[in-house]
Order: C-alpha cells, then structure tokens, then sequence
C-alpha cells in the first residue's frame, strides 16, 4: 500500500516536472502563473498521497496550509505585479 | 540500491549552494541577487536538516535552527527588497 | 555596598538595549532623557561588569539553567568584558552625539532622529549578545541582530549613495552569515555540538571536516569583518553613513566580527592555529594594511580616509594570527583584544570629530577643512588625540597594544611580520599626518556665518580620544585569567 | 471493500491530473488553458481527498481532508476568474478557430 | 493527539532501513526539480519567470521537508514559500521601475565562465564528499532526556521555547529589526491601485479570513504538542491580513501608529518580559519553573504568534501605513 502511494506521488512530481515547460514557454505572465498554481494543487495531492504513504498527521496540517494559501501568489499577481507590467510577458522574446 | 542515506539530498544541498554563491557573484540585478542569497541559504539548511537525521534519535535541533534561520532570511529578504524598491522605483 | 551579580549584569547588558529599543519603538516618541538614561545605565553595566570579571575572573551562566550541549551558554571573559566595556563607551558617546546630530533637522528629516535611537540600540543589544556568546548558533543569530541594524543604520539618511552602500553591505553581510552557517551546519554534523567548550573538547583537527567547518566560520567572519580582499562594501558603507553611524560601524561593528575570530581562533578552534592557517590569515592581513594604508593616502574625503583607515587597521590586527602560532597565546590575545578596544575609542572619536568638522566646514574634502579655531578647535584635538593612539605613540592604548605584539614578534624572532607592523604604523602616521597637516596648514575659511556646533558635538569625541589616550597605562596591567585557549595549549 | 474503492478513486484523480497538464501544454491560449486546468486539478484533488478518506476511519481526518478539497474548489475558481479577467483587461483575446 | 512515529517500511535513511526504488527516483525527482527551478530563479532570461520558478521552488522545498521527516519544517516553508514570500517578490516586482524587471540582455557564454565552473563543481564535490563522511551524532538523545522537564510535548518547540530560547528571542528581534528598518527608509512605497475590477476578491477574502484566524490558533494550539507553534500560526494570519489589503481593505485609521507599533512589539516584548521576569522571580534567565513551564511557554507563543502575524504584514506593506488616505474597510 506504502508503495502504491508513493508510486502516486511519484507520477504526479512527474506530471508537475512536464508542466514546468509552461513556465519556461509563456509567453504571457498569466500562463506561467497558472503553471504554479497548477504546482500548488499538486502539491497539496503530493503531500496527501505522502501521508497515505507514511500516517504522519501534521503532513495534513501542511497541505490545508498550502490550500489556504493558494490564492496568495496569483492574488497578489493579479493585484500587484502585472497590471503595471508588460515586461512579465515575452514581448521581445520569441516563442 | 547501495546509496548512503542521505546522499541525494547532501548532493542537492551542495549544488543549490553552488548555484547560489555563483549567483551571487556574477549576476548584476540587485533581485537576482537576493534570491540566489535564497537558494544558497537554502542548500545550507537542507543540509543542516539531513545531517541531523542520520542519528539514533531525529535530532530536532537542526529542525529549530532551520526554523530560526527561515524566520532570520525572511526578515532580511524583505529588507533587501526595500532596498531594491527605493533604488530602483519606477521614476514618477 | 555590593555589586550585582555578574549573571544579573549580563542579563541587563542583552535585554535592556532590546527592550528600550521596543519601547521606543513602540512608544513613538524619543524622549531624550529616556534614551540617555537607557545609555547611562548600560554604560554602569559595563563598568560594574568589568569591576566583577576583574575580581572574579572568568564566569559561565547557563541560560534556563540546561547543561552543556542542549542549552546555550554566555562565557564572560576577561578580553570579551573589554568589548563590551568599550562598547558602552562608543554606544553612550554615539548616544549622546546623536542626540545633538540628528535634533538639528527639522522636517522630513525628523524621520532620522526618530529611527536613530531605536537602531542604535539594537546594534548595541546586539553586540553584548555577541561578546557574552558561546554558542556557534546562537552568534548567527547576534550577527544578524547586529548586521541587520547596521544596514538600517547605514541607509538612515535615505540618499541615493547611502542606499546603494546599505545594499552593498547587506548583500556582504548576508554572504557572510550564508557561509558562516554553513561551517556551523558542518561542525554540528561532525560533532553534534554547539557549544564553544563542549566543540574544543571534542575537536579532531586533522579532521576534513572539522577544517572545512573552521574554514567556512573564517570566510564567514572574515566578510564580516572586512578583510581584505573581502572589504569591498567597507569603505562606501562607513564613508556615506551618518557620522554617529559610521563611529559605531567602524569602532564596533567590523570590531565584533574580528574579536569572533580571535574568540574562535583562540578558542574551540585553537588547535587549528597551524603554521599554514597561520601564516595565510597574516598574509591577507598584510595585504589589507598596505591596501588600506595607501588608499587612505589617496583619498580627498575626509570620512573615506578615516573608513580606508579601518581597512588598514583591521589588517594590522589580522597579524596576531601568525604571532599566535608558536609559543605563548596569552600576549598575543591580550594584545589583539586591546588593540580592538584601542582601535573602537579611537576610530569611534575620529569619526565623530570628522561629523562635527564637515558640519562646521560645511564640505567634506579634506582641502575644505575649516582650521584650528573657534569651537572646531575641540574637534581637531580630538582628531589629534585619536590619531596619536591609532599611530600608537606612548602612553596610548594602541602603543601597550603593540607594544605586546612588537615584543612577541621580537621574541619569536619574527622579523617580516615586525616589518609589516613598523610599515603599518609609518602608513598610519602618513595618511593622518597628511590630513593634519593640509587641514591646519591650509584651512579653509568655512562658511559665514559659520555653523553651531553644540557640546554634544565636541564633547563625547574628544572624550573617546583621552580614554584612548589615558587607558594605555592601566593596559599594561590587563591579564586573560582563564580564557578559554589557556585550558586548550595544543598538544594538551 | 473500500479499500479498493479508495485505489480506484485516487487512480483517477491521478488521471485527471495528467488530463489538466495535457490541456495546460496543449491547449492554444490562456482562456483555454485556463479552463482545462481549473476544472481538471479540482476535480482530480477531489477524487484524491476522496480516496484517501476512504482509507481512513478516523472523522476528524476525514472532515480535514473534506475541508483542504472545500478551500481547493474555492480558490481554485477565484483564481480562475481573477487570471482571466487579468488577462482579458490585459488586451488578451480569446483563441478564435 | 501527537502523531506517531511512521511505522512503515518507508521510513527513509535512518541507517537501517533501506529505501525502495520508489522513494529514490521520487527524491531523486524531486530534488533534480529542485535544482533546476533554482537556476531558473537565479538565471531565468525573465525577471517575471525567475520569480515565479522562485516561488515554485519553495513549494517543492517544502515536499522536501516533508521528505526529510521535518514537518515542522515543511509547514513553516508552505506558509511562507506559498504565500509570503511569492506575494513579496510579486509585489516588489510590480513597483520596480519597468525598465528594470524586463528581459535581460542575451547572455553570451564567455570564457570566464569556465573558470568558474570548474571551480564551482570542484567546490561543489569538496563540499558532499566532506559531508558524506560526517558522523552526525547530533543532540536527539539529549533532547529526549530533557522532554519530561521542558512543559511541551514536540521536542521542536521544546528546542526553539526552551531549551534555546534565547535564539528566538534574538530571531523576533531580528524580524522586528527588519520592521523598524524598513520604516527608517521612508513610507510604504505601494503601487498604484490596481485598476481592474475584481469583484470575486472580495467575496473570497470575506469566505477565507474567518479560515485563516481559525487556523492560526488552531496552529498555536497544535504547537504544544506536533508540528505548529507560533511561526507558522503567524505567517497564517499575516497571510489572510496581506489577502485583505489585496483586496482592497485598508489599515484601519485608528489602528495606524501607537496600537500597530505596540502589536508589533508586543512579541519580543513578552519574550523579554517573561525571561526577565524569571531571572528575577527563580534567578536565572529563562529558567521556567517546571510546573509554570507549559503556561509560560503557551503566553509566549501565543503574543509572538500574533505578533509574527502583524510583522510579517508589516514587512510586506514594506513602510510605515500613514499616508493612505480613504477609510478603512
């Protein structure tokens, strides 16, 4: 059973580690932010299927942690860093 | 598999310090610079947390240390950011 | 009547500069007379410490009462107590001189002597926390007390220049704690120990990683203290800052990160004090005193110079390693921790008169100085003063200071280091020889009407310099009863 | 019982994973990315929360594990709309065929 | 209540045990990730994009502690690396000048880079194979001898309240330092208000802020006895305040000036209060009497937690709050 988790969690680091071409990619601010709140909700999966795998309850603790906070970066994103921003995007950079 | 345990997280530690001292020495943007200061310092306490795990007992010292060391790179991060924002505002 | 304890002289020494800072902090206000009475009694503090350590000798207190290498320990220490006696010394003179600085503005500029106080003693909370530790953590997190106000410090005035500085020496310190932690986390692998005692009980110095751990705490420390060729970020930060600012940085700050590698050197890592350590730390401290020496020649502005000059003294006082490798310690450590001090009371003054004098000439280049009259009379004696004991003329502090290292040097027939200290002490006696001589020869009329120069801008510099000048004598009394590094000769 | 339940239920949160990745590399625009992934993670999560729970007996854990999938779907769907928004405002148009 | 030491055969390196090939492709996998989102964060040709894989690498730092049987660790690294220190950069990023967040100049490799890597891989290699040979004793036992005396059930906040107490009094100092320091440079340097409509911001700060003082305390409670305590409740709160100032809320009127530098304050100021008071009532510093340990130490924790949360909130506005002009929410 410890090893199916891990498996799980294993396959969903890799899921994350391809979706990472989206961030290096863009070309938009917008859709390097949506890769990291796709890294946010993985990893609150990941540290689920790791207290699946290893019964250690304040891993819970930390993935309500990381879903309580996931709004944060893309709030403050969307509040703070681009409306004034048009360098975040790949203007001058070919895709 | 014959690996020493901790081996992958001692090579990582080493080489997010090597990234992070590198990057603070050859990069010229004051932000760059302050968030390789982060990743070396993050190698650091990765390898404080790893050596105190090969122990009989889960050593929970470096576990405090690294928690006091998180809270001081916070607090120093943020003021290193002031900086940048003062001296790099955008001009009115 | 009884002294207090030395426990309960600590405890004040570490806390009350905090809590004062909070209070004010918090309060809002800066009630002068509070912060003045704040400074007073720390000052008291010190002395009655110093009093104590001198009939008591060496004490050890175990905070929360946990034994060795679970709790964390402060070590009063003979050369430790002259710290912190200094530091009373320059934190109250810089006190009292801020007061009379920064009150001037008006305005915007209030924003100054507002923050002043507040930063001023955190530094100094910091820095007692520092010479009372005895723990490897328990120093980072001092350090970056201590780091972390002086960058406030630096930036104070919120110019542009003062700003860059501020992050330069930031980016600096910041390296230096990186590193720094990093021999920590090394010697807490190998040992599993933090506390200074427990860590030279148990030291392996032939070990790779004990060496590597030594050599990581040494760069840390050395960025710190601004050690050539690490010493980039030192003169900007200590020629732009405030002058009350610069006094503390100077005098105290890059003072405390060397007196943690003599603390280290001598201490847990005495064993490690090889021929080879040795001879390389004394190298780069050569270099530094000659760099330092002749940029300080070159220079135009009045607080470059004096900042240059730390860059050459500090290199000076690196020399007390390759002293230090053979043969009796106990001079040696005497001799580095005086010179620390007389350095501290003598650079804290110059720079202190240095505000003053810029302020009455109303520039800062060295052509532009006003001359020996009216009340920038008082500050040119103390210019005159802190230079004689930074030369280390007799009866000075800084002439015992090298006196002690001259006579080991001579005994250990250590004839190159002797001719870097004699080249050392000749820069020094060029570059404030220069600056004396082109101001009082050449001095400039200064502006009309010319500015108020208040007794809190004259008095606690020329004071510095006669306790710099005076204490020499007493000095040649200063024993190291029961330092650490008497107990760990190597080969012990 | 449950048990295997609870291995069906994760094995295809899993894939709802990968099925999000897919639309995130995939898809043309930010719009249509956006929409792959939002609703493709929650769902996945919850099928993951789900699963768990099954394996668990414990309520108080089980109630956690239905609060940290409540607080996914809630910001999850801000996110999606304030990105969007951002984006449109940004002078972003939608993917036309 | 305190979770029980895994029990599974997953139990990584601790000497005995060995680790299946899942673990190791999973750490291996991760800390390659790792490694790469940080030279991303450092070298990115994009600002935007180092900040962003900055930020992602925090997250994994956390899956990392979770791997390294730290979940203290873990949780104070998910409440900052996923909220406050991604919404500083962020924030910082936005109020830099644009011509100093853009697209850096190509980067030609030059010779010299080869100098430095050959110096940073020897470095590099000096550095783990000193590493791999170290005993690492470390203080556990010691630790677990002193538990029945320290007035806490987790030997993590036993070691930051008690047996080093004196290291966190010194580390909310250094933070309140931090506030104090960012003060001195001038007021709050924010960036324009944000001109688009967001009107489902609102709504979910109202749904959340509830969540997020419950969990703070939730947090400072769990302290005591697992993983939590007075950091990570902290970061929480400042967390929901910076979402609410996002929102648009602003610091209250009568809250700016003396009530907000007390609260900011009030942290280190119990710390000292409590350690002095000690050394008076008992006579040594920081000793807790042994039956007052767990009622000193909860006083601590809960006045720094709540503190942490207003500096934390205070960093990140990155100056004093007293220009804003408008009501408060």
């Amino acid at each position: 059973m410890t090893v199916f988790y891990l498996a799980g969690a294993l396959f969903l680091l890799a899921n994350v580690v391809v979706a990472l071409a989206r961030v290096l990619r863009g070309p938009t601010a917008a859709d390097r932010m949506l890769s990291g709140e796709l890294m946010g909700t993985t990893a609150v999966a990941v540290l689920l299927l790791l207290y699946g795998a290893t019964g250690i309850e304040a891993l819970l603790d930390v993935a309500l942690v990381f879903a309580i906070l996931a709004a944060m970066a893309v709030v403050t994103f969307v509040r703070r860093t681009w409306p004034e921003d048009p360098a975040a995007d790949d203007e001058g950079e070919s895709r | 598999m014959s690996l020493p345990p901790g081996t992958l997280f001692l090579l990582a530690s080493a080489l997010l310090f090597a990234i992070g001292a590198h990057g603070l020495v050859t990069c010229r943007h004051l932000l760059r610079k302050v968030l390789a200061l982060n990743v070396a310092t993050t190698g650091v306490f990765l390898l404080l947390v790893t050596l105190g795990r090969s122990g009989t007992a889960v050593d929970p010292v470096p576990h405090a240390m690294v928690l006091t060391g998180i809270v001081v790179a916070l607090s120093t991060t943020a003021v290193a950011l002031g900086l940048i924002v003062r001296l790099e505002r955008r001009r009115p | 009547m009884s002294l207090p304890s030395t426990a309960m002289l600590v405890v004040i020494l570490v806390t009350l500069p905090l809590a004062a800072a909070t209070l004010l902090f918090a309060s809002g206000r800066q009630p002068r007379t509070l912060t003045l009475a704040a400074a007073l009694l720390l000052t008291f503090a010190a002395l009655a410490l110093g009093f104590n350590v001198h009939l008591e000798g060496v004490s050890v207190h175990r905070i929360g009462g946990w034994a060795a290498p679970l709790g964390i320990h402060w070590q009063v220490t003979p050369s430790g107590t002259v710290m912190l006696l200094v530091t009373a010394l320059v934190g109250l003179a810089g006190a009292v001189y801020g007061a009379g600085y920064f009150l001037h503005r008006p305005g915007p500029e209030g924003r100054m002597a507002r923050v002043f106080m507040p930063l001023w003693l955190f530094a100094w909370g910091g820095l007692n926390a520092l010479f009372v530790a005895a723990d490897l953590f328990n120093l980072y997190v001092a350090l970056e007390v201590m780091t972390l106000a002086s960058v406030a410090l630096v930036a104070l005035s919120a110019r542009r220049m003062a700003l860059q500085a501020a992050m330069r020496y930031l980016l600096a310190g910041l390296f230096g704690s990186m590193i720094y932690l990093l021999g920590v986390a090394l010697l807490y692998g190998q040992y599993g120990v933090l506390d200074f005692d427990a860590l030279a009980a148990m030291l392996d110095v032939e070990d790779a990683g004990s060496r590597a751990g030594a050599v990581a705490l040494t760069v840390g420390l050395l960025a710190k203290a601004a050690i050539f060729p690490l010493h980039f970020w030192l003169p900007g930060a200590h020629g732009r800052a405030e002058p009350p600012v610069s006094a503390l940085l100077s005098g105290l700050v890059v003072a405390a990160a060397f007196y943690l590698l003599l603390r280290l050197w001598f201490g847990p890592l005495a064993g490690m004090l090889t021929f080879g350590a040795g001879t390389l730390l004394g190298v780069l401290g050569a270099g530094a005193l000659l760099w330092g020496g002749v940029l300080a020649l070159l220079q135009r502005r009045l607080k470059m110079l004096v900042a240059y000059s730390t860059v050459s003294q500090f290199g000076f006082a690196m020399l007390v390693f390759p002293l230090a490798i053979s043969g009796n310690r106990e001079p040696v450590l005497a001799g580095g921790t005086l010179l620390l001090a007389n350095h501290a009371l003598a650079k804290a003054a110059l720079f202190l008169a240095a505000g003053t004098l810029v302020r009455a000439s109303g520039s800062e280049r060295i052509g532009q100085l006003v001359g020996f009259s009216g009340r920038a009379r008082w500050a040119w004696l103390a210019v005159i003063l802190a230079s004689a004991a930074l030369i280390g003329l007799p009866p000075t502090l800084g002439f015992s200071a090298k006196w002690l290292l001259l006579q080991t040097a001579v005994s250990q027939g250590a004839w190159w280091w002797l001719g870097i200290m004699l080249a050392g002490t000749l820069l020094t006696f060029a570059y404030l020889g220069r600056l004396l001589e082109l101001a009082l020869l050449d001095p400039a009329p200064g502006p009309s009407p010319p500015p108020v120069l208040t007794p809190a801008l004259l008095v606690p510099a020329l004071l510095l310099a006669l306790l710099a000048c005076a204490s020499g004598v007493w000095a040649f009394d200063f024993e190291l009863d029961g330092e650490t590094f008497v107990r760990l000769e190597p080969g012990s | 019982m449950s048990m295997l339940a609870g291995i069906v239920l994760i094995v295809l949160g899993l894939l709802f994973f990968l099925s999000g990745t897919v639309g995130l590399l995939r898809f043309p625009d930010v719009f249509t990315r956006l929409h792959a992934l939002s609703k493709a993670d929650t769902l996945a999560l919850g099928l993951v929360c789900a699963g768990l729970a099954l394996h668990e007996d414990d309520g108080a854990l089980q109630l956690k594990l239905l609060l940290i999938w409540l607080l996914v779907i809630v910001s999850g769907a801000t996110c999606a709309s304030l990105i969007a928004r951002a984006a449109l405002a940004h002078g972003i148009r939608p993917w036309q065929r | 209540m305190r979770a029980p030491p895994s029990p599974t055969a997953s139990d990584p390196g601790n000497g005995d045990g060995l680790m299946h090939p899942v673990e190791i492709t999973f750490d291996a996998l991760l800390l390659f990730s790792m490694v790469v989102l940080a030279w991303q964060g450092v070298h990115a040709r994009n600002m935007f994009r180092a900040v962003v894989s900055f930020i992602m690498f925090g997250l994994l730092t956390a899956v990392a502690w979770v791997r390294l049987e730290a979940p203290d660790i873990a949780l104070a690294e998910a409440s900052l690396g996923a909220g406050l220190t991604g919404a500083l950069l962020l924030a910082t990023l936005g109020r830099l000048a644009p011509e100093r967040r853009g697209a850096r100049r190509p980067k030609v490799v030059k010779l010299s880079t080869l100098p430095w890597l050959t110096m940073g891989l020897a470095g590099t290699t000096v550095l783990l194979a000193v590493t791999l040979t170290l005993p690492a004793p470390g203080l556990g036992e010691a630790v677990l001898a002193a538990m029945p005396a320290a007035g806490v059930d987790s030997p993590v906040t036993a070691v930051l309240l008690n047996f080093r107490a004196w290291d966190t009094l010194l580390e909310i100092g250094v933070m309140l330092l931090a506030v104090i320091a960012l003060w001195s440079l001038g007021q709050d340097v924010l960036a324009s208000k944000p001109r688009l409509p967001a009107p489902a911001l609102p709504a979910l700060v109202r749904l959340l802020f509830p969540l997020f003082v419950l969990s703070t305390f939730y947090l400072l409670w769990r302290g005591g006895h697992g993983p939590g305590g007075a950091f990570p409740a902290g970061a929480l709160l400042a967390a929901g305040l910076v979402l609410a100032l996002l929102a648009g809320a602003q610091v209250p009127e009568r809250m700016r000036g003396a009530p907000l530098r007390w609260a900011l304050g009030a942290g280190l100021f119990a710390f000292l209060v409590v350690a002095v008071g000690l050394m008076w009532a008992v006579g040594t510093f920081f000793a807790y009497p042994p039956q007052h340990a767990s009622i000193l130490i909860a006083i601590i924790e809960i006045a720094a937690g709540l503190s942490i949360g207003v500096m934390l909130t205070a960093l990140f506005l990155g100056g004093e709050p007293t220009d804003i002009k408008g009501g408060g929410k």
